[in-house]
């Protein structure tokens, strides 16, 4: 208990530093605002322009997270194909590390042409991009499980989607968790380029109005509550993958400690 | 009838003739319907529309040259020119000395790729003298050009007035007294720019909303010169992010040098004269080596215009 | 003398006819296996021929490394034979003609899941089992998984995760898990090695009990000869790698048989007989 | 042989079939060619364009490839940290989680203004872009390494390093290329990133100023070259990883086939 | 009688003085060690003490679970006690002060190294081997992990993978790992259970030699009384879990020991009185 109150107080400490870090380093190499605001101008901006800014986090928010479950569907389902077929293995890998090569700016206005600015395209935005990373950890989380494992069902005669269900799936999971944390980083980043260069609404749009005004106090404002967001969603996964994969982790939370 | 409108940029003050007809209902009093989206460049303008995901929106008449001469009857039309003069300006820092055209030799200049100042450049070098071979040019994104200037990686910068001044001046600068404007139109290139297009669908298929949605606007339009006050409400109502105080310097910028021109006062607000509009045909071609001359009547219809006495343009700072 | 051939058919499927019986539980027909190819060549089984009728109890003892798991897994389908066939109730192996139940040498426990989840997934892919498994996953099937775990000794542990177990507690659940869903053929990998010799007679007896109410057919690799002598009808020895079945003996002793018999002189003498003629075959 | 040459085969056919289907869609359901070209078109651009094209193919593959390479270096090391302490952990996570969802777009400017346009940014962006993806997965696979496996060197007296080199490491490997196929698409999609925001040479800059002269196409071909590239690229790290980490995928090349 | 106390210090460290050797080799006291807490708490073992002196050839037998593989993961300090100490070399286990040889229950063989690999690994890790590693891991590190994969009859895997190892074949190496870097403390957990009766005693035998040769401290976890017999100097017997020790005895037979021996009367009587000494346990 005790160990676990001195790491939570040395992250917190260390994390404040690094803000605080910021902070001196802005003012002794006299940066200016401009090109980097301090943290504590940053903070003001946040919270006089806090009214204003929140249906926009409720909207950047919004997208996100509808995409971003898309895109979970997707990315497990397409996952589970590549995992589990050769065929599928040879053609979607290809197309899919080709389109991820693809900067997703260059997308959003074709998704602008088709359905028009706004939420949709933020939310189409948000799913292709956390696709990805879902499907390798997926595959190769049912890629390296252990045959012996399979064996265990193999003799009862499970069929192949039991299997999946009952060996493939389960042992993939910290797989799956890995790749969550980086999708919903990538969904949040894919909603807020698509709100730069399409929508009346959003983080993404606050920043680029801001940041064509030279706001730049405000972007960075943006830019904090976008990763406050990250970090939030990132808690709750990390919760739920605790409880999910403890079985991974056992013993020792982290390895060698 | 849904019209769907797109806006050149994020949210400015000089967008308030088409925000205050939307805040004030003109739109709806013509029975149309009216969504407006915040847009990604005026040029995009015309992609976004020929794309069919608009049918109508604040964009530059150049973009519709540049396009109609790939794809004669695709583009859109401009039904009502706002901003009769072009906000395509160099701008240098007075301590580049940059005083003439021919000092551009041997300084490094940037912009944004592709956008009008940027290709028309050698338009600008060739009516002008300069050297184009001994200009160096950067690519950077718009919001790049001020910061990167003043801290002296490049000497000047391909801009639109409108936008730059205030950049400017939300980086501490003095635009008037510390940097030197080269403004395209008092260097052989009066072309036009911003203006109300609709797409071509739109045109043919529904005519009586093209007027419904130019009548709108040019009564907007009109207030606005009259009364900033309300405009600036109407901007803020669309989008509570921008700066009213800024956005209001913007609008008044746009009407006393973009819009107010004495052409204007000749032949009304929204409406063009077809030998200028030919010759910035040919400027344009030749910026951006198009293979087709586009006629006028391809580009302008003047079809849909109140009468001129409506149109009597007025600009009153209050 | 082997005894199997007329034991009565079980209570729990009475539409089996005499023409099921008549083919046999398993056979391989000149199975071999060979794993890699080339110059890595491990020959893991030279063609083997090998007959069991249902209800057969049969005790597979060999040197370390002849291929006794290698015909299990043939048997279970987890390989293919390279050359020859491999019939289960008179079907290919993948037919999965009979319900399998198979102890792995190595307690491959999923680590996710808790004994108690262990031991009931075979109720959760077999028929007729599955079919009900959602409605009595927390009624009958717990408690029938609870049961067996109890006749373990391990009625402590249903919660608990494989990582939390001893070795022999470890196998003594992988033996739970081969016997829940009731199989029809039971293969047992060396399914009492990590325990004491005490805890071993226990599940002997307990196995011994389970295969006279029920009669499936087993197939037990060991390579304790008391315990093949106990439990099974039949002895098969195996040669040194690459395997050949060198002896097929049946055991004459009527069953129920009682724990104290391993240490009658009879008893001891075919074990030492057994014994003698491994060595025999190791020295050549 | 045959069923991997049947699976070659069927996956190049496929393949092309999907850009088959996207040439006949397009002339099907009359889409224009400013909204997404044909196939046909882009092959056209790429082919007549190609020797203007090459210069600035080297230049993105040139910076991705810097990029990426510190990226990794980065990555692993902030992944072993991770994978590891505790504290890092806490401390780390968090920041690198709020970093991440920030759209590098608005990071890249303040790169231009410290570092001048051009490669450097680009090099940057590469980098910044890739390392999460790598951390997660490296930590993950040195968090759910069995703690039998790392008995069998504590016994023998290893230091943490040797057992992060001789069980840690090894173990996530797996997981490490996982991440690598992500990590070196998102590499891709940084330097191109940085290329359209401030830069004269590099495919970024090419659909910069194609898109702005509305050669749709050229835009295209770009995006298509990037999409090479990272297939390219991928494949590199396939055999790679099939001769690392044969042992984890041992027996079925993929997990139910 | 303890024989252990009068054995000489090997040649290899001839610096260790009478007063290093007068320290125990290995001491436990009153170590617990308790798994979880509040009502999941599982005892796994209740305080105990035990002594071994340099040399001592311990066998421990005990029913499954009772704690067994805690002792030894005690004493590699794998686990540390939840109370008492644990003393190695006469400093606490962390400090590794003896040069500690494991063979794991579960054969735990890396398994993205080949057999050849995983043997020479303590050769990697362990000082003084691993200053000249890289020099010798081709030449004498090499022929001396072939040397004894011979020994166990599995000279021609070295090259092969873990999971192209059958059971036994495992163990075996599991056992030359334990082996390699001629440790000071040998501890082993069930090191010979998956294997055939021949292999085994060929093991015993091998096993015998190489204590005899070098006398490094052994602790052998066994279920067999006849390997425990035959092997060790002194035998202790476990209960059931929470494992307590109840019996320490030493073994007065007179090293080296021929494996005929244990077919002769006065070992199977002492067997059989280890054997009455733990039903009695059991029962009550
Ligand atoms: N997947 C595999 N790849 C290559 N060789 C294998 C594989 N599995 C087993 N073998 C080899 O096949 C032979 C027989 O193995 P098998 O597991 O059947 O032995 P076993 O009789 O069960 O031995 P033990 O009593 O030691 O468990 C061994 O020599 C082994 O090396
Ligand atoms: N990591 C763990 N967490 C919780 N309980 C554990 C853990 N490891 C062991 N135990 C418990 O400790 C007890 C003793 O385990 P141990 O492995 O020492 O038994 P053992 O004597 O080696 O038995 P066996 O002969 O079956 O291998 C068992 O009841 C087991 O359930
Ligand atoms: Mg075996
Ligand atoms: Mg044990």
């Amino acid at each position: 208990m005790t160990d676990t109150q001195r790491i939570r107080f040395l992250s917190t400490s260390l994390i404040v530093g690094f803000f605080l870090a910021w902070e001196v380093l802005c003012i002794l190499l006299n940066v200016s605002d401009l090109v980097l605001p301090r943290p504590s101008e940053i903070l003001v901006t946040m919270w006089t322009r806090f009214p204003v800014l929140w249906p926009h986090i409720l909207q950047t928010l919004y997208s996100t997270l509808v995409g971003f479950s898309l895109g979970v569907v997707i990315g497990v389902t397409l996952g589970v194909l590549v995992g589990t077929s050769k065929i599928a293995y040879a053609v979607a890998y290809p197309l899919l590390v080709g389109f991820s090569s693809i900067p997703k700016v260059a997308v959003v206005p074709i998704f602008v042409l088709w359905f028009g600015s706004g939420t949709t395209p933020a939310v189409l935005t948000a799913m292709v991009i956390c696709v990805f990373p879902i499907v390798v950890n997926i595959a190769t989380g049912l890629a390296t499980t252990e045959p012996e494992l399979e064996d265990v069902l193999k003799t009862l005669g499970a069929s192949k989607t039991e299997i999946l269900w009952n060996v493939g799936l389960p042992r993939a999971m910290p797989y799956f968790f890995a790749s969550l944390k980086v999708a919903i980083t990538l969904s949040f980043v894919g909603a807020v380029l698509s709100e730069t260069v399409a929508s009346n609404m959003g983080i993404g749009n606050v920043m680029m109005t801001a940041s064509s005004n030279f706001q730049v106090s405000l972007v960075f404002a943006g830019l904090i509550i976008l990763a406050l967001m990250g970090v939030a969603l990132y808690a709750v996964f990390s919760l739920l993958e605790r409880r999910v994969t403890g079985w991974a982790t056992r013993g020792n939370d982290i390895a060698v400690t | 009838t849904d019209i769907r409108f797109t806006l050149g940029w994020k949210t400015q003050g000089s967008d308030a003739p088409f925000l205050l007809a939307l805040h004030k209902g003109y739109f709806e009093d013509e029975g149309l319907n009216v969504t407006i989206d915040q847009g990604e460049g005026s040029a995009a303008t015309v992609t976004r529309i020929m794309g069919g995901a608009y049918d109508a929106g604040f964009g530059d008449i150049n973009a519709i040259i540049q396009n109609a001469a790939a794809r004669p009857g695709e583009a859109p039309v401009m039904v009502y020119q706002l901003w009769n003069r072009p906000p395509f300006a160099i701008v240098t820092p007075k301590t580049a000395g940059i005083e003439a055209p021919s000092d551009f030799e041997g300084k490094t200049l940037g912009g944004a790729q592709g956008t009008p100042t940027t290709r028309l450049f050698p338009v600008f070098a060739e009516l002008n003298g300069v050297d184009l071979g001994k200009v160096a040019q950067e690519n950077m994104a718009p919001n790049l050009q001020e910061p990167m200037m003043i801290r002296g990686d490049i000497d000047g910068a391909f801009v639109f007035t409108s936008t730059s001044w205030f950049n400017l001046i939300a980086n501490r600068q003095d635009p008037a007294k510390d940097f030197n404007w080269f403004n395209f139109e008092d260097y052989g290139m009066d072309l036009y720019s911003n203006g109300l297009m609709v797409s071509r669908a739109l045109l043919t298929e529904n005519p009586e909303a093209v007027a419904g949605l130019v009548r709108a606007v040019n009564k907007a339009t009109m207030e606005v010169a009259a009364n900033q006050d309300s405009s600036v409400e109407a901007i803020m109502a669309f989008d509570n992010l921008v700066d009213p105080e800024l956005e209001r310097a913007r609008l008044e910028f746009a009407l006393t040098n973009l819009m107010n021109a004495p052409e204007v006062n000749e032949i009304g607000m929204g409406d063009l004269v077809d030998e200028r509009l030919t010759r910035s045909i040919e400027i344009v071609a030749k910026g951006y080596e198009l293979d087709r001359l586009p006629e006028a009547s391809e580009i302008f219809d003047r079809s849909f215009l109140p009468p001129a006495e409506e149109r009597s343009f007025e600009v009153t700072i209050n | 003398m082997n005894m199997s051939s007329n034991i009565p058919a079980r209570d729990a499927q009475p539409v089996q006819t005499a023409s099921v019986h008549s083919r046999p539980a398993l056979e391989l027909q000149n199975a071999s296996v060979v794993f890699g190819s080339g110059a890595n060549a491990v020959t893991a089984l030279t063609p083997t021929n090998l007959k069991m009728e249902r209800g057969d109890f049969l005790a597979l003892v060999g040197p370390s490394g002849c291929g006794k798991s290698t015909i299990l897994k043939l048997v279970s389908n987890l390989l293919q034979p390279s050359e020859g066939l491999v019939l289960v109730g008179g079907k290919e192996a993948r037919a999965k003609e009979l319900r399998i139940g198979m102890a792995f040498q190595n307690p491959t426990m999923l680590p996710w899941l808790t004994i108690e989840q262990n031991v009931m997934m075979p109720l959760k892919i077999v028929s007729p089992f599955k079919e009900t498994y959602r409605q009595d996953k927390t009624g009958a099937f717990r408690d029938r998984v609870h049961a067996l775990l109890a006749q373990v000794g391990l009625k402590d542990f249903a919660q608990h995760y494989p990582w939390q177990l001893s070795g022999g507690m470890l196998q003594r659940s992988n033996l739970c898990r081969a016997l829940v869903h009731e199989p029809d053929l039971l293969l047992l990998d060396e399914p009492f090695g990590a325990l004491d010799q005490f805890t071993r007679e226990e599940l002997w007896q307990i196995m011994q009990d389970l295969y006279l109410d029920r009669k499936p057919t087993v197939l037990l690799v060991t390579h304790d000869l008391r315990e093949a002598g106990y439990l099974a009808n039949r002895i098969c020895v195996m040669s040194a790698r690459p395997g050949r079945i060198i002896s097929d003996e049946p055991v004459n002793i009527p069953q129920p048989r009682d724990i104290g018999m391993i240490y009658s002189p009879a008893f001891v003498e075919m074990t030492q007989n057994l014994r003698e003629l491994i060595a025999q075959v190791r020295s050549t």
